[in-house]
């Protein structure tokens, strides 16, 4: 499993913006770059970022090898009703990791 | 003509009187000037910001570590040491057992063959660079104090030296970058004293986070000279140098820089 | 050696720097397209923060803003990063919704080389946004390897 | 009129120099001197060198250095710089003894050829004109 932090409040008023900051431990290699035998190392990246609200997809981003290593997403929702936040990292070599957080809305 | 020829003694005696006697420590540089002070505002924020910084990933990686039993003995780190905070702005420091002075990774591998009783980490794995960061972290903010220890004092000579000493195909020493043309540009790079406030640290350059000894090895390579294996005492020495030379300095660990 | 010489020399010497396949303004241009069906852009609501000047392309941060009320009737649907140098065009694309509160996209990206960035928003009433902003990127003095 | 240290740089430049049918080419020179790998010039130096937007300052411009030095003097202080000058960062380009600890890729080489650093001193020999 790799490493993620996720930085969001554990709870929020109804209808405020809430801000999300994700960083998950990842190469990103991006396919273009030279291994030390001179030959191109294969890429390997996260393509697809995904933010779930009890279900509902909210927040969505396509990524390519242009994102750095190591990769770092912000985006912000509307604290809605209490309910769960799920996140998801997809990618080559069958790559996909969910985390979820409980948000508390008052 | 007199005191000419005793300020020649002098002189000539000056060297076995400093042999005789533990050498005393280097003054640190004067106001020594953090890496960060030479960054952009944008990578100063990176740094700042625990929820950007990716090298916290790494103490979160250490945190998880630092609380799993490991070993013979099935110990955790944190069975025994509650706190570690001020402890990374210690070191390097003397080791009793190998008569040798000590950095933070040689530490913790120390406390894990012995106490544990568990098999040592690779320097420059991942696992010794997290828990390194996570217990660097508790020092956060706290002021470089290498501690004054004469048992230190023939290594840390040996540290300062090495830190002047020219070498590889481009025949250059740490020194005459990182001391004397500190702030000039090399190439578009501008060059920073080099303090070692902020190890294991994320180096955009590397993607990655890495230690004091990795950057260290990284000028080598950059001077065409041989560089020693990681764990080697000449890298000791020379942090234990450079730990003296920016005492004072707020520890970062982990900082980011370019 | 006369003078024609010389500059062939040194157009010679420019063109055997070291840059890889990168991609051209034209890529950008028609990832762009791709990504607006072809409709026009205008140019303002969309605020892209990025450094002027980066000490590594290997990481840097950026921040789209867009304005909007991000209402049902009227929000942001999507914004796209693209860049003129790199390999390929595409950095990274968002989906947004009335649901997210804000227009806000905040990432690190890689950059091959100096070069400009152009952010696109797309709205939900079909018409597209954008803002660009050059970066240069200074090269690293040494390398480890 | 001529100091005794020059008549002394002078004589080694002519012990340096090349065979006459060796001389330099001051195109491959100016691809030495902005390559960073290779002449590793312009980490140092700056000079009139408009496509290379980086340029070091820990030493000195190179522009008008075909006017202040004559070839015999650039192919001195190129091969052994810290020959004429101990404390001098800059490496010595055509000496391989002398140095300590060096990488085993590296060891025995001198940074630049004979041939290359002729080729170095002819393009700097171009840069007859102050910035």
């Amino acid at each position: 499993m790799a490493r993620v932090l996720l930085n969001l409040p554990r709870s929020a008023a109804k209808g405020a913006v809430i801000e999300i900051r994700t960083l998950i431990m990842h190469p990103m290699e991006s396919g273009f770059r030279p291994g030390m035998n001179g030959t191109i190392l294969a890429r390997d990246i996260i393509t697809r970022f995904t933010c779930e609200y009890d279900g509902e997809v909210v927040f969505q981003a396509e990524l390519s090898s242009a994102i750095a290593a190591n990769p770092f997403i912000s985006f912000t929702t509307v604290a809605t009703a209490s309910g769960t936040l799920s996140f998801t990292w997809e990618g080559d070599n069958d790559f996909r990791q969910t985390e979820t957080r409980s948000l508390t809305v008052t | 003509m007199r005191w000419l020829l005793l300020l020649a003694a002098l002189a000539a005696a000056g060297p076995r009187i400093a042999a005789a006697q533990p050498r005393m420590p280097p003054q640190a540089v004067a106001q020594p000037r953090s890496g960060t002070q030479d960054m952009s505002r944008e990578l100063q924020a990176m740094q700042a910001d625990d929820s950007a910084n990716p090298g916290m990933l790494w103490v979160q990686e250490g945190e998880a570590l630092f609380h799993r039993a490991e070993g013979r003995v099935q110990k955790a780190c944190a069975d025994c040491h509650a706190s570690l905070t001020g402890v990374a702005a210690r070191y390097p420091a003397w080791d009793d057992r190998s008569a040798a002075p000590m950095d933070l990774a040689g530490r913790i591998q120390h406390c894990r063959t012995e106490h544990q009783q568990a098999t040592p980490l690779a320097r420059e794995g991942e696992p010794l660079l997290a828990l390194s960061a996570f217990v660097a972290g508790q020092s956060r903010g706290l002021p470089l104090a290498p501690p004054e220890d004469s048992r230190l004092a023939p290594a840390l000579a040996r540290g300062e030296a090495l830190f002047r000493q020219r070498r590889g195909q481009l025949n250059l020493s740490c020194a005459q970058c990182h001391e004397d043309r500190a702030g000039l540009r090399l190439g578009s790079a501008l060059i920073p004293e080099g303090h070692a406030n902020g190890y294991p640290q994320y180096r955009l350059e590397w993607q990655a986070l890495g230690s004091l000894q990795r950057r260290l090895r990284n000028c080598m390579v950059g001077v065409r000279a041989t560089a020693p294996a990681f764990g080697a005492a000449e890298y000791v020495e020379i942090e234990l140098y450079l730990a003296r030379r920016g005492a004072g300095l707020a520890v970062e660990a982990p900082a980011v820089r370019p | 050696m006369n003078r024609r010489e010389f500059a062939a020399g040194a157009l010679l010497a420019l063109a055997l720097r070291p840059v890889p396949g990168l991609a051209t303004p034209e890529d950008q241009a028609a990832a762009i397209r791709a990504f607006t069906g072809g409709k026009p852009l205008r140019e303002g609501r969309v605020e892209l923060d990025i450094p002027p000047l980066v000490e590594n392309g290997n990481v840097v941060p950026l921040k789209v803003t867009v304005q909007s009320p991000m209402t049902a009737a009227n929000h942001v649907t999507a914004i796209a990063l693209f860049n003129e140098k790199n390999p390929q065009p595409q950095v990274v694309t968002a989906q947004f919704g009335p649901r997210a509160g804000r227009a806000e996209l905040a990432t690190h990206m890689r950059l091959a080389t100096s070069q400009f960035i152009t952010a696109v928003a797309a709205m939900s009433d079909g018409s597209f946004w954008s803002t660009r902003q050059e970066v240069i990127v200074t090269l690293a003095a040494c390398l480890e390897s | 009129m001529m100091s005794s240290a020059r008549c002394v740089l002078a004589l080694l430049a002519l012990l340096l120099a090349p065979p006459a049918w060796a001389q330099g080419d001051a195109a491959r020179g100016r691809a030495i001197v902005t390559t960073r790998q290779k002449g590793l010039c312009l980490l140092c130096h700056y000079g009139p060198f408009p496509e290379e937007r980086f340029q070091g300052n820990l030493a000195p411009s190179l522009a008008g250095a075909g006017r202040r030095w004559d070839a015999a003097a650039l192919r001195a202080r190129i091969t052994d710089s810290q020959g004429l000058n101990p404390d001098s960062i800059m490496p010595s380009y055509g000496v391989t003894d002398r140095l300590r600890d060096v990488a085993p890729a590296f060891r025995g080489k001198p940074i630049l050829t004979e041939a290359e650093i002729e080729d170095v001193v002819a393009f700097l020999l171009t840069l007859t004109a102050d910035e």
